[in-house]
């Protein structure tokens, strides 16, 4: 089990605390696709990885994006694309495997300095503060920034209007996709070089999905890379440039949205025929 | 044998709780007693009697019989204490007694103990509460007090005192126009003081402890301007209260067990800079410890089963009255087949089943000190 | 089998369900969709037990159920799943699936003393019975996992199976789909289907996935700003205006960029 | 006159004692709620952290004192609040290295930290009285009443008096002051949100670039400062002893509770509806109404609806009573 | 397996710290520390019940201890003489009678529709039910309390075996807890908490002031016992012989004889407790339980009764600490109000589940032994520590002195440190849950 002394209630993920993402930095050999991940922006290389004490989760696994693209994560529930990407983001034990970062090693840096590298990241669950407005919980998205970050905000504000009206209703209070929309619009707030996303449509309407992908879209095209986990597979192998299946911890298949899509197997596996 | 001996004596008080700053000095007193009697090398053919410490908690049924059980096991002879009448009456019970180990209290002053069955075991040099009542009631009534006010300290000692009080006083025709129970330790009195001045009296008298609730009663009352003055009995009486509450006590009077001038006065001269007997119940500790070692001489033994039946002969007359530094003399004469009267720093005079007979000390703040202005 | 009769739901100032009427027919599997914040958890949550209504009528078969307490509910055969999971993270996930049962012998302490023979015969036959069920979710691997520290897909796995444990009557199933691997969701519609046909069960659904509500249900209720906004097969749904303009859009408009 | 005259004695001995132990109440509770609000455990340890606190203060000034340092008629200890307020901060920190953080890091339950902080406490506590003794220590000095009651008398002409204590001024004023800053601080300031937000929800605030370390450090110091103002401003209007503030300890966490854990200005309704329930439910309305009603009718007892023994339960009551009504408190606290 | 070596080691050593007080200090200590030992397990394990297994967080064990030692009086003490007679029905009657205000308002409140009216209509009920019942129970109480004040002034009590006192204390608790449960348990956590530590000072601030019932806080000495007293044993030749040939003393013969017979008593009552506890807790009711203290909504719509099992929880447990109080208040023979305090009754024991390990009855039980054994022998070992360290010193020097004097203090300091350091090396507890 995970740590033996955690509260088990609420969202308390022990491997959080790990205050630097420890590890190894010596890659390990190539996984069982070639990919290119040498000069790609963001790129977890041969990630082996697991919660506290336990098992490894994450087999030698690499996923990697590159600027202005769009990686897509697809797997079965409990492949392990959540932890791949909370690995990413330095929130648990790395084992082995290194996180690059724009060419730098970034493998032992806490996640608020990640933060403060320009990485975002929406969590899969627990992914607001409850008890803050939703006005505030804009504003913690934008906690590192110095500037002025009203033209942002006013930015999220249009691409959810639901979140204007409620913007000083307690986020705990909304309904599931409008908690879903200030996760994403949190997210955003931050303007990050690298934006990570795990299911981010998971419970809105396909209108406001539809939004969403195209905010991505756009945001990707100004040149951010975005890394999303996605279970509305087909939908997010649509606009992805390159697509990841992950089984079991381990890269299954990758290769670009379209490619994916085609594939077969990879259809009736996993993206429900 | 002419071999120096060793005999240890327990002394079992509250040194954590509700009066941990009275037990101090309590404990003081009667090892001071100890080493004199040490020093002496009198008693029992020299023998030097050394204390040891217990905490009763003052009021930690379970604590103080644990700890009472502790100072058996280390073989003392006899104990001080306990302090508070709650613990003293479960330590006699549950330890004293099943042990036949002698007792005595310098400060357990609840009139049920009076008639707790001891098995002769329990002595205490401190009167019983019923006594303080009357005296108190002779003084506000000589000073024409017509009607007082009573708080109390919430437990036996404060509620059996006011209870003494008040029936006294309404003997001699005194109005109560209150009795109000407060509880020790805490924060804050406004209530009390609010019910207090509501009910009116010439006087308020305060049945408590100077360091703990006691204080914190006068303290508003004098903030909120309802009294100037206070009825102080024994708990209310130490240094600490004018020091705490500065000039504007004086005036105020009242009154605690102790003897006319020459006991206390040794005992405050003994102890010197060392600690300070005249805090409350300091002296009756002091006799406590006395008492024992006397009894023991008197015995020829230091087997509480065998001195417990000469407590009695020491501590009355007939004989040489005995004084505090002058235990090596008692032990001396006593030695020599004399009688013995011990008076002791609280004026020692045991009566019935072994309590203070009671003589009183009358007392009135002036100029930010405890004056003695009379006995009773 | 349920009627709602305008059923109001307000928070503070704020009409979450603002007067919805709508009947659910026996054995019927009956989808629920609407924008985000229309009010159909908010609706469950009524009908269920968990919130009070502020006004309105409930009745499930006829009888008045508004306001009883879920575990009533869930002794009369309604069952439900939460939208954001509520598993019992440091119980197994077997356990979370044994506990659900209503009326076992040992849940009274007198068993648990005295009767101890009746519960160990019990416990085997749940115990077979969860694992089946943990199987049919393909999670068997994770019986002896706590269910605090499974994967988010995996949590809603786990509500989805909790009501496969007991015979209800309805189920009320808040966005099982979100999180969950497409395939498996596949899976999952047709056995909400098999239990629908061989076991009668009466389904409500909510899903913004529109082929997954395709696939099950018939009618299909869409609500918006706490009404009924419309009510229908999909088709007939998926044409109305007001639907396509509330709540399913026309797509995305960045589409043509992609790969570009 | 009469009519005055009750007003006079209600204010004397019900509302001016009630507000100014209001004040003290709410400003420990202010601490309670805090550390409650933001590391989300009860902090058993705040009375003898007030203790500590004060206990600096105290030998501050006799040190002032023994410089011939005053600060006029306002009590000495006010000048050493800053350096006493120093103290705790590093105590407190201290404290969190040693002994909470490691806790924290293991995500312990929060009752663990309960419990622990109990531990704290015994040693504080300890402390505190090997250092100052057992005993009362009497540190006020200057002015001590701003009105005192004779004055008053002789002032109006009235029968009754009325008595305001310099220490019971300063402690509402500072009181106010204090409840405002921190409102402003936890609603409107960067820092003041990024500790709402760890408080909320520890990972995401990771995410979003908060560093846990210095929340929790800004947090305790706060406390700290809270605690020392409130220990400091209490020991001046009743005297400190080490043991009063273990005491104290209930009613300030009653008034946490009533408020509303974790929302300073439930805090300070809390301390007022405590230190209320406890002066008015148990007062003797004789002397009111012996002034207010005619002669014929005057009361002949003390017309008090309960003896003061009660008044610890009746505030007690009270506080059932508004958890029945508002389970979370008056002002929507927050429950682990 | 690692598991059970790891119960039993830590059993074996608190077995042998105690039995080493045995050994360095005296056998009397090390059964008296024993005897309380089993006591305080009792309670941690009805403590144990309520937080461990259902997550209620009572702090107001105190109260429900306190109840207890009131049955033991009410069962074990001798009626007073007349003193039924005197005030005996008026105490009765007023108590009926506030028993049906208090009816009469929940009614009112149930059956009329919530408005002015009926809020005027409660507090009428209330205010004149509050002042018939004093106008009926004061004068009653009064003639009882004159009644020879200095010994007795209370009612008394049945004059029954007092081991009957053990389950009626539990009744006594149970009933209580019932009360407090249907009006509070809806509370959540710490409000909860702060809640149930209001009652049990309420439970106190009546048995230190209702002197007709309790004699307040002139205390109630004498509470008969179950077992023989020592004095008899000691004037028993058989007896003596007996020990005699053992090679004891008489004195010590007896004492530690009584202190046995208790602890046989006592363990009865934990072994029965503990195992009820043990079997509930593995079962289909514990693993209700702590799904319900998981998610109580969850377990809400699994058709779990949350409230009423919570309030089963909260009743049995309280029951439990009940039966502890009358336990304890039958071997110190005496029901002293003054010395409930919440830090002795309550968070001690509170201490207890945790260093033992929350939501494990061994864990409970090791714990009401080992805090314990530190509760009552940290003090020794405090002034050990001071004379340690101060060995050093110069004789007589005054820090040497301040420290010594201070040993007494360190008690409670000593007693934080090894909370700290049990908790740092075993942060769950010593047995955790599993
Ligand atoms: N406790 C609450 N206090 C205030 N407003 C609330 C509360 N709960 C829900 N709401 C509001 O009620 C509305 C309906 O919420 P509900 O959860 O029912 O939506 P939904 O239809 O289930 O949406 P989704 O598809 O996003 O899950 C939302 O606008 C939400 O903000
Ligand atoms: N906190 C945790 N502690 C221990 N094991 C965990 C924890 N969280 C997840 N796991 C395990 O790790 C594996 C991968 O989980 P992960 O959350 O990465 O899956 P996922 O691919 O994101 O699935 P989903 O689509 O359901 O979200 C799962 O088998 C799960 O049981
Ligand atoms: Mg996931
Ligand atoms: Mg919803």
């Amino acid at each position: 089990m995970s740590n033996p002394y955690q509260d088990d209630r609420g969202n308390k993920d022990a491997s959080i605390t790990n205050p630097k993402g420890q590890g190894t930095l010596t890659p390990s050999p190539g996984t069982r696709q070639a990919m290119d991940t040498a000069k790609a922006f963001l790129v977890g290389d041969s990630m082996t990885a697991g919660y506290g004490n336990g098992p490894d989760i994450l087999h030698d696994c690499t996923i990697a994006v590159d600027e202005g693209e769009i990686a897509v994560i697809v797997g079965p529930n409990g492949a392990g694309k959540s932890t791949g990407m909370k690995a990413i983001f330095g929130m648990l034990d790395m084992r082995q495997g290194s996180v690059r970062l724009d060419g730098d090693d970034i493998t032992g840096l806490s996640p608020q300095d990640r933060v403060a590298k320009g990485m975002g990241f929406v969590p899969q669950t627990s992914n607001i503060f409850t008890s803050m407005t939703v006005e505030e919980n804009l504003e913690m998205g934008a906690f590192i920034r110095t500037d002025d970050f009203s033209d942002t905000m006013a930015q999220v504000y249009d691409l959810f209007p639901i979140l204007k009206e409620k913007r000083l209703q307690a986020a705990g209070e909304l309904s599931g996709g409008q908690r879903q929309q200030v996760a994403v619009g949190r997210a955003l707030m931050t303007q990050p070089k690298v934006l990570m996303l795990d299911e981010p449509t998971a419970g809105v309407s396909p209108i406001v999905m539809d939004e969403l992908f195209d905010r991505i879209i756009e945001v990707a095209r100004t040149g951010i890379p975005i890394l999303m986990v996605e279970q509305n597979a087909r939908q997010a192998l649509e606009i992805a440039d390159k697509g990841y299946v992950l089984v079991q911890g381990r890269n299954a298949y990758s290769g670009t949205g379209k490619e994916l899509l085609a594939d077969e197997e990879v259809r009736k596996s996993f993206l429900g025929g | 044998d002419g071999h120096a001996k060793e005999i240890k004596l327990g002394v079992l008080y509250g040194f954590t709780g509700p009066i941990e700053s009275l037990t101090g000095p309590m404990a003081a007193g009667a090892e001071l007693a100890m080493k004199e009697v040490s020093d002496s090398g009198m008693l029992l053919d020299g023998a030097t009697v050394t204390s040891s410490r217990g905490d009763s908690g003052c009021i930690d049924n379970g604590m103080a019989v644990a700890s009472a059980e502790r100072l058996i096991a280390e073989g003392v002879k006899g104990i001080v204490g306990a302090d508070c009448s709650g613990v003293t009456g479960a330590v006699l019970q549950n330890v004293a007694i099943p042990n036949g180990m002698v007792m005595i209290s310098p400060s357990a002053t609840s009139p049920g103990l009076t008639t707790m069955e001891d098995n002769g075991l329990f002595f205490r040099t401190s009167p019983s509460d019923a006594r303080e009542g009357e005296v108190m009631a002779e003084v506000l009534q000589e000073r024409g007090i017509e009607s007082i006010a009573l708080t109390y300290t919430n437990n036996d000692y404060g509620k059996g005192l006011a209870d003494a009080i008040q029936s006294s006083f309404e003997a001699v025709g005194g109005e109560v126009t209150i009795v109000a129970a407060h509880e020790d330790g805490k924060a804050d009195y406004s209530a009390e003081m609010g019910a207090l001045a509501s009910a009116g009296g010439d006087l308020l008298v305060v049945a408590g402890y100077l360091d703990q609730g006691g204080a914190g009663i006068i303290k508003a009352a004098l903030d909120s301007g309802a009294w100037d003055t206070f009825g102080l009995p024994g708990g209310m009486i130490g240094d600490n209260l004018p020091k705490t509450i500065g000039p504007d006590l004086n005036g105020s009077y009242g009154q605690i067990a102790g003897s006319e001038g020459k006991g206390i006065e040794t005992l405050i001269e003994m102890a010197g800079d060392d600690f300070d007997a005249s805090s409350p119940y300091t002296p009756e500790a002091y006799d406590a410890a006395a008492l024992i070692m006397m009894a023991m001489q008197k015995a020829g033994s230091m087997e509480p089963g065998d001195y417990k039946d000469h407590i009695l002969d020491v501590a009355n007359a007939p004989g040489t009255e005995i004084y505090p530094g002058e235990l090596g003399k008692a032990l001396e004469l006593i030695k020599n087949g004399e009688d013995v009267d011990y008076v002791g720093a609280s004026a020692v005079e045991l009566i019935g089943p072994g309590e203070a007979a009671g003589t009183y000390r009358l007392i009135e703040v002036k100029d930010g000190e405890n004056a003695t202005i009379g006995f009773k | 089998m349920i009627v709602v009769e305008d059923l109001h739901k307000h928070f503070g100032g704020f009409h979450a369900v603002d007067g919805s009427s709508l009947t659910i027919d026996r054995g019927s599997i009956t989808g629920l969709i609407g924008p985000n914040g229309a009010g159909k958890t908010t609706l469950f949550n009524v009908i269920a037990g968990v919130l009070p209504p502020t006004s309105g009528k409930v009745f499930m078969d006829g009888e008045d159920i508004t306001g009883l307490p879920p575990h009533t509910l869930f002794h009369k055969g309604l069952l439900r799943t939460f939208q954001i999971a509520h598993e019992f993270s440091s119980m197994t996930c077997r356990e979370n699936l044994m506990m659900v049962p209503g009326g076992q012998s040992g849940e009274t302490l007198w068993n648990t003393w005295f009767g101890r023979k009746r519960i160990a015969d019990e416990e085997r036959a749940l115990q077979a019975k969860a694992d089946e069920v943990l199987e049919f979710l393909t999670i068997e691997h994770l019986a002896e996992q706590k269910a605090g520290q499974v994967s988010g897909g995996q949590k809603k796995l786990l509500e989805l199976g909790r009501t496969m444990m007991v015979d209800a009557k309805i189920v009320f199933l808040d966005e099982v789909g979100a999180g969950v691997n497409r395939t498996l969701l596949n899976t999952i519609g047709d056995a909400i289907i098999r239990l629908n046909q061989e076991r009668a069960y009466t389904f409500v659904v909510i899903e913004h996935d529109m082929d997954f509500i395709g696939r099950l249900c018939d009618p299909v209720i869409c609500m918006a700003e706490g009404r009924v906004l419309a009510e229908g097969t999909l088709d007939e749904i998926k044409a109305n205006e007001q639907v396509i303009e509330a709540y399913l859009g026309t797509g995305l408009k960045n589409k043509e960029k992609v790969g570009a | 006159m009469d009519f005055l005259n009750a007003i006079v004695a209600f204010a004397n001995f019900v509302f001016i004692p009630g507000v100014a132990y209001g004040s003290q109440l709410a400003l420990g509770a202010l601490g309670v709620t805090l550390v409650y609000g933001i590391l989300r455990f009860s902090n058993f340890a705040h009375g003898d952290t007030m203790a500590m606190g004060a206990m600096s203060a105290v030998l501050l000034t006799w040190l002032f004192q023994s410089w011939g340092i005053s600060f006029g008629p306002l009590p000495t200890a006010l000048l050493t609040l800053p350096f006493a307020i120093g103290f705790t901060i590093l105590l407190l920190l201290g404290t969190d290295r040693a002994v909470y953080k490691f806790y924290r890091t293991k995500k312990a339950k929060p009752v663990i930290l309960v419990i622990v902080s109990l531990g704290i406490t015994f040693i504080y506590n300890g402390l505190t009285r090997f250092i100052i003794g057992a005993d009362d220590q009497n540190f006020l000095d200057g002015e001590r009443f701003i009105i005192r009651a004779r004055d008053f008398k002789e002032m109006t002409g009235l029968r009754e008096g009325l008595a305001f204590k310099t220490t019971q001024g300063i402690t509402i004023v500072t009181a106010v002051i204090v409840v405002i800053l921190l409102f402003w601080f936890l609603n409107k300031t960067r820092s003041g949100k990024s500790m709402r937000a760890y408080s909320d929800n520890e990972d995401l605030a990771l995410l979003s670039g908060i560093n846990p370390e210095r929340v929790v450090m800004i947090t305790w110091m706060i406390v700290a400062g809270l605690a020392t103002i409130a220990g400091v401003l209490y020991g001046l209007d009743k005297s400190f002893k080490p043991f009063t503030y273990f005491q104290l300890l209930l009613p300030i966490f009653a008034s946490a509770i009533v408020g509303g854990l974790g929302n300073p200005i439930g805090a300070i309704a809390g301390g007022f509806v405590i230190a209320f329930s406890e002066v008015t439910i148990t007062y003797a309305w004789k002397k009111v109404l012996v002034y207010l009603m005619p002669d014929n009718l005057e009361p002949s007892g003390l017309v008090q609806l309960l003896s003061t023994d009660y008044k610890f339960a009746v505030s007690f009551v009270i506080l059932l009573i508004v958890l029945l009504v508002k389970p979370t408190g008056l002002f929507k606290g927050q429950a682990v | 397996m690692n598991d059970t070596m790891r119960t039993t080691m830590l059993f074996a050593g608190v077995a042998l710290l105690i039995a080493y007080v045995g050994f360095a200090q005296s056998w009397n200590s090390a059964l008296l520390i024993i005897a309380m030992g089993l006591i305080s397990s009792v309670m941690a394990l009805g403590v144990n019940l309520q937080w461990g297994f259902a997550g209620l967080f009572n702090v107001g064990i105190m109260g429900f201890v306190a109840l207890g030692g009131l049955a033991a009086v009410l069962i074990g003490m001798p009626p007073t003489e007349g003193a039924f007679s005197a005030g005996g029905w008026g105490v009765l009657s007023a108590l009926i009678l506030g028993a049906g205000t208090i009816f009469a308002a929940i009614f009112a409140v149930k059956k009329m529709t919530s408005g002015w009216l009926r809020t005027m209509t409660v507090i009428a009920i209330l205010v004149a039910g509050f002042f018939i019942f004093r106008a009926i129970l004061d004068p009653a109480v009064e003639r009882i309390e004159v009644i020879n004040p200095a010994q007795t002034g209370y009612l008394g009590g049945l004059g029954w075996p007092v081991l009957l006192a053990w389950p009626v204390g539990g009744l006594f608790a149970a009933g209580a807890a019932w009360i407090i449960g249907k009006t509070a348990l809806g509370l959540r956590s710490d409000y909860l908490a702060i809640a149930t530590l209001g009652i049990a000072e309420i439970i106190i601030a009546v048995l230190k002031n209702e002197d007709w019932l309790t004699r307040g806080v002139k205390n109630v000495i004498g509470v008969p016992r179950p077992v023989p007293y020592e004095i008899d044993l000691q004037n028993d030749p058989a007896f003596v012989e007996r020990a005699a040939n053992l090679g004891f003393t008489p004195v010590e013969a007896s004492t530690l004889w009584v202190k046995v017979l208790y602890i046989l008593l006592f363990g009865a009552v934990l072994l029965i407790l503990l195992w009820m506890a043990q079997r509930a807790l593995h079962s289909p009711w514990g693993r209700m339980l702590r799904a319900i203290r998981d998610n109580e909504v969850a377990a809400e719509a699994m058709g779990k009764d949350v409230t009423a099992r919570h309030l089963q929880v909260f009743v049995l447990g309280s029951a439990i600490c009940g039966i502890a109080g009358a336990m304890m208040t039958t071997m110190d023979s005496q029901l002293t109000p003054g010395t409930y305090q919440p830090l002795r009754f309550t968070f001690l024991v509170w201490v207890m589940v945790i260093v033992g390990g929350s939501g494990n009855n061994l864990g409970s039980v090791l714990g009401g032994f080992l805090i314990w054994f530190l509760w009552v022998q940290v003090e020794p070992m405090g002034l050990w520590l001071m004379n340690l360290i101060t060995s050093g010193m110069a004789e007589g020097s005054a820090l040497k002195d301040h420290l010594i004097d201070s040993a007494a203090h360190m008690r409670l300091l000593t007693m934080g440190l090894v909370l700290l350091l049990v908790l740092r090396f075993s942060p769950r507890g010593l047995i955790p849950e599993k």
